[in-house]
């Protein structure tokens, strides 16, 4: 459990954002100069509050120094210590999981370097390897992944969700890409120029059509919860169960009855009056539509209920006029299998 | 037990002479107001040996020195000299504003303060010739600095004792300010602390006749008559 | 304050001196401090000791050497006099040099430090705006070793209100020409009794170097204000 | 037209790449620590060359300094000069342009601040800002947009399409995120390790299957041209013809007449043996399939020809099995209208 | 060389002298500079001027004003030697103390420039990885800074070398005592025809001064090397 409340001005920026949030990740979302850096540098100390309060896991951090407050931070700068080697950098804070991390961020070869020799995404993978290794209590990351490509950006995603659910450390996740939000966030915090906007569990915030215009049209998209069912070898496909249908996915994406999270965008969703037949899409899901709500642009954000989970489309106010939606009816959902590729697809929550 | 001597820095080479028949008796150089400066600080001095008798009488007052040791031991002279090959001087207004010409100095010792200059500026002015030099002054913190701008042909004419005008072969003395223009130049010597056997013996070695012969090889006036 | 016409011609004189000393070893502190600290080159490390000297040797010695270098009959004092009519010997402008030698090494080494802690990327960033090597100087490495700048000059201004043997071995202690502060607490200090006027003339030394610091500081403060925004 | 060759010795890491790329915008993809940011050191003259060559437009740079290069530099760290105001830096290489950067970066209110106070994005707009108002004769961008969010990002890339089909200023743009490749870039270079293992038109690449492993499963994709016939300004959609098809596009696109480029990525594509109906997506092509390339995940990449245009799409290998597809089938291939956001849909090439 | 006893027992004396005034002067240094560069208090102006005086004053005042507070008469001194039994008038280690007052201004300044320089962000850094204030000062500021340390280090052996007003005046020239190199020379300039001996005494000064430049640079660049790469 975070419970935050910062205040502080800044020249004629005024910061003045609380929230409260479970254990697990919890994104803050903004546009470039909405105060979240300023935020979590007030978290972990480094910004001498006007007033406000900090507690995590119910230990009030408020008083305590930078130092003993065991808050680690992946900067958004790398602010790497330029005279020791990249390996010294590593084990700063503490070594703890060494070897996993030196792999999942492909150190290695980097061990006895210089920062200052090191490309920039190397750079913000040391970034990140020293504050993981720090074992903190709760981990502080502002744009971590901006500078890495996609294939290392999933991977280190990948541990992430591990570390969040294994050793239970609570993240702070400061990012543009709602992607990498979705699939890691239990909760969202919106700010918007210093305040903040909108805050609590993901799921809901994503799969409301009102929320649409503060997220952004491409981020907006509902994240499900379902069972895992089966693995076949044979075509690489996993079937989840949801909770009225399944899906097939790509990829073995965990031991039957493993619980995972999805990630559907809204704009990935097709919908259809007939039940559709002879296309590659793979997935199809009975839903209600439960609201319509048009927006000023060409979209019309369709809010659906299937069995307990909801899902948002994103169709064009033409496609919904010709197939004359409205509330209470019944429609097909279309999903493309390929569509949730792993970057979309969450571990347990 | 080692003795020390604080000793004016012009009698360094005869005093540094006569000593290398005394072993474990040292001599510390330096200006004669930091020497006594110091030892009215508590230097480790057993004799100090100066170029003015003022300093002398403030050790006096200040009961550093074992009373009645006060002795006078040598004397000097002072000189004006002049780069080698310059003809004699006359000690006349003429002569000195001549020898100058219209932008030369003399160099002299700081006439507040250095004992060379203090005298020099004694004699120039008993002669009637400090208002044709006193804006022609170049005043620096020793006479070696002094005998050094004229040795350089910096400044044409320079006042320095003879003891160190004879030794510079760059230059040569155009004349020599009589005695009775000034104070009589006077170094003193005296003993440090309650008497002593020891100091005593020192004090008597300088007053010797093998300890005055050897300043008078030097050039200084032996004044210490057993 | 019990001080006399002489003493005060002395404050008077060592405040210009210094200032004048300063400003012009400036520049030149500049390029020698560039220099050791950007280039290699053949004589560098000559270079940088002679920089050091006027440190190591006793002031005398350097004072000597300056009489034997600028003197009138010296090498470069007869070249200057026979060129420009530039005399130094026993003049204000000779207690200048002195003073600028004697602070060159403080000065020099204040502002290598800054060329030294400049970020690297900034000087190629304005070289791909178009800038030449002599804007990017000018606009970019320069106001940025401002505050080393800054630093070295105060230490070289302090150091030239108080030297004292090279001085008064080049130029002797001229009233109203060459006799600063120092000298003439010099000449204090060597007569019984004057220990008032010596007091008067070290608390004005303090004075001016406080002032000196005090705006130093000042200065400084504000260029780190504007940089940090 | 752009002609590099660069080789340098790093360390343990050499850098050996050449390409020649016409006028346009020429993206350099590659992972982490493939010496992309190198290569452009190289070309600005800041990396001196164990042996190479830099021409630019038919003039050699090779042997001039830096300054005299006039190319642009958005380096990956912003590089803002500290003690200059916002308004300094911007205009220290020149201000062409000044109000509409100005405006098109929303620096408005920051041109009075200093770059300490900046927040991460703020910076990388100043730096953005500054190389255009110098108006280089070639502009190189480090991962320009990494620390923009996607409202900021989508204006950016618009401006940088107008600046380099209006002012014909050529561009070399170094990213890993391929929507914003594929929206600007005429021309791709794939970097791995120091060399250049392709380098040619970015459609061709793109639309290859073979280049799939190399591009990355998500960023495959064709990118089409296709001139705009008409706008509907009722549901703000418009018509782009095809060379055998029209498709509906959310948004104002251009005005009739105009080409427009569009990038339609391999998982978006939904095929289909039957026509379908009852859909809210509302374009359908009629494709001929050109290949299957079976890969070693669950995927299977198909190439499509539609008229002249080439399309690929990605679909599972049990769809694929299913549906029996094969080469020369006749299928449907189906794009949502609104899954081509603003983002992906480029000006005219 | 024409150098007797007495002159090369100046020239150790002197080393000894410039390396502990250096060594015991620069953990004191560090924490002035670091007082000054990053704290605000009252009386840092006070603090500021303090450390600059023994520029400012001529050598010879700081020397009597240390024969005042250090001589055996002299409060601190008095203290010193009845709690400790140290005395440090007339002894080498009063001519540690003098070189070590004198070469402070110049070491604070190197090494204050070097706190200034610091990336900001660094200790913040270090902070959140949990090192304390002391581990944050010992692994990522004093590395961070020891270019500047050495700079400092450097000014101040040389300052060392060279200081002679301070140091005459505090504790006299007293041969195999006191009597450091610039002592030595500036008694044999008192004597006629010794210029052989000053000339060997100023070379041996120089020799000194440039190895001790040579290996700070060759420090200074395998610092700088390490964190280039
Ligand atoms: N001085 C050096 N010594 C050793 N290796 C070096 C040196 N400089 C760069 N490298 C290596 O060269 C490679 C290329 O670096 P470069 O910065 O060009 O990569 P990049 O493609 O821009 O990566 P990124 O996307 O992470 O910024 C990196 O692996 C880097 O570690
Ligand atoms: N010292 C200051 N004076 C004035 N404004 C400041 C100061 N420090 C920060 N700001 C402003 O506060 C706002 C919030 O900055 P912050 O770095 O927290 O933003 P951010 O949300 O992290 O943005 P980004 O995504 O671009 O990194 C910015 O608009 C910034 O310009
Ligand atoms: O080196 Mo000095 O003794 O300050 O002039
Ligand atoms: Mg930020
Ligand atoms: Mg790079």
């Amino acid at each position: 459990m975070i419970d935050v409340a910062v205040t502080k001005r800044l020249g004629d920026f005024t910061l003045d954002a609380a929230f409260t949030a479970p254990a697990g990740v919890t994104a803050i979302f903004g546009r470039s100069g909405s105060g979240k850096s300023s935020l979590i540098n007030g978290i972990a100390g480094l910004l001498p509050l006007d007033a406000g309060h900090v507690r995590v896991g119910g230990t009030d951090l408020t008083r305590l120094p930078v130092h003993k407050r065991r808050i680690g931070y992946v900067f958004q700068d790398a602010r790497l210590f330029p005279h020791m080697s990249v390996l010294q950098n590593l084990t700063y804070g503490g070594s703890h999981d060494r070897g996993a991390v030196i792999d999942m961020l492909g150190l290695d070869d980097l061990l006895d370097r210089r920062p200052a020799s090191l490309s920039g995404g190397e750079r913000s993978r040391v970034a990140i390897g020293r504050a993981l290794m720090m074992r903190p209590q709760l981990l502080l990351m502002d744009e971590p992944l901006a500078a890495l490509d996609a294939p290392r950006k999933a991977e280190v995603l990948h541990y992430l969700e591990r570390l969040c659910s294994t050793a239970r450390i609570p993240i702070i996740y400061v990012s543009h890409a709602m992607s990498e939000v979705a699939r890691l966030a239990t909760t969202l915090v919106l700010l918007d120029a210093g305040r903040v906007t909108r805050a609590g569990p993901l799921d809901d915030i994503l799969s409301d059509p009102a929320a649409v215009p503060l997220i952004g049209v491409r981020e907006a998209g509902a994240v499900l919860t379902g069972t895992v069912r089966g693995l076949n070898t044979a075509d690489g496909l996993t079937e989840v169960a949801l909770s009225a249908g399944r899906l097939i996915l790509p990829g073995r994406l965990g031991s039957p009855g493993a619980r995972i999270r999805l990630r559907i965008p809204a704009q990935d969703v097709i919908l259809s009056t007939a039940k559709p037949a002879g296309l590659s899409a793979l997935n199809v899901l009975r839903c209600q539509i439960a609201a319509i709500e048009i927006g000023q642009g060409p979209g019309v954000a369709v809010s659906l209920v299937s069995g307990t989970d909801r899902l948002l489309a994103r169709i064009t106010r033409r496609s919904a006029a010709l197939m004359g939606l409205a509330v209470g009816q019944e429609v097909h959902a279309i999903l493309k299998a390929t569509a949730m590729a792993p970057q979309d697809i969450g571990g347990s929550a | 037990r080692d003795l020390t001597i604080f000793a004016a820095a012009s009698l360094k080479e005869p005093l540094d002479q006569l000593l290398q028949t005394q072993p474990g008796v040292t001599a510390t150089y330096g200006g004669s107001g930091t020497l006594a400066r110091q030892v009215m600080a508590g230097a480790p001095a057993d004799l100090v040996f100066l170029a003015h008798p003022d300093w002398m009488q403030a050790m006096d007052k200040a009961g550093v020195l074992t009373p009645g040791t006060v002795t006078d031991l040598l004397g000097n002279q002072i000189v004006i000299v002049a780069p080698a090959g310059t003809p004699d001087l006359a000690l006349t207004p003429d002569a000195f504003a001549a020898a100058l010409g219209p932008d030369g100095r003399l160099a002299i010792g700081l006439t507040a303060s250095v004992p060379a200059g203090i005298y020099g500026a004694e004699s120039l002015t008993a002669l009637g010739l400090w208002d044709t030099v006193k804006d022609h002054l170049a005043e620096v913190d020793s006479v070696r600095a002094a005998l050094a701008l004229t040795a350089r042909g910096e400044a044409p004419l320079a006042l320095v004792y003879r003891t160190d005008a004879r030794v510079e072969p760059a230059v040569t003395i155009v004349a020599t300010l009589p005695e009775d223009s000034h104070t009589p130049i006077l170094y003193q010597a005296a003993t440090v602390g309650p008497a002593n056997p020891e100091t005593t013996a020192l004090l008597d070695l300088l007053k010797s006749p093998a300890g005055q012969a050897a300043f008078e090889q030097a050039g200084f006036i032996p004044l210490a008559s057993h | 304050m019990s001080l006399d016409a002489a003493a005060w011609a002395a404050v008077a004189l060592s405040l210009r001196v210094a200032l004048v000393a300063t400003l012009l070893g400036l520049p030149l502190a500049i390029a020698v401090a560039w220099l050791l600290a950007r280039k290699q080159f053949w004589g560098r490390g000559l270079l940088n000791g002679l920089v050091h000297l006027p440190l190591v040797l006793p002031p005398v010695v350097t004072g000597y050497l300056l009489l034997l270098a600028f003197g009138t009959q010296g090498p470069i004092g007869g070249f200057l006099r026979d060129t420009f009519g530039i005399t130094l010997a026993f003049r204000w402008t000779g207690a200048v040099l002195a003073a600028a030698i004697m602070a060159f090494p403080l000065t020099v080494r204040a502002i290598r430090l800054g060329f030294e802690a400049v970020p690297p990327g900034l000087e190629d960033a304005a070289a791909t705006l178009g800038a030449s090597r002599a804007r990017v100087f000018l606009t970019v490495t320069l106001p940025l070793i401002a505050p080393a700048v800054l630093a070295g000059a105060v230490l070289g201004f302090a150091k030239s209100l108080g030297e004292f043997g090279a001085t008064i071995t080049f130029v002797a202690a001229i009233p109203g020409q060459t006799q600063t502060i120092p000298s003439a607490i010099y000449a204090l200090l060597q007569v019984p009794g004057q220990d008032g006027a010596v007091v008067s003339l070290v608390v004005i030394s303090i004075v001016l170097a406080m002032g000196t610091l005090a705006l130093a500081e000042w200065l400084s403060r504000r260029m780190t204000a504007r940089i940090a925004g």
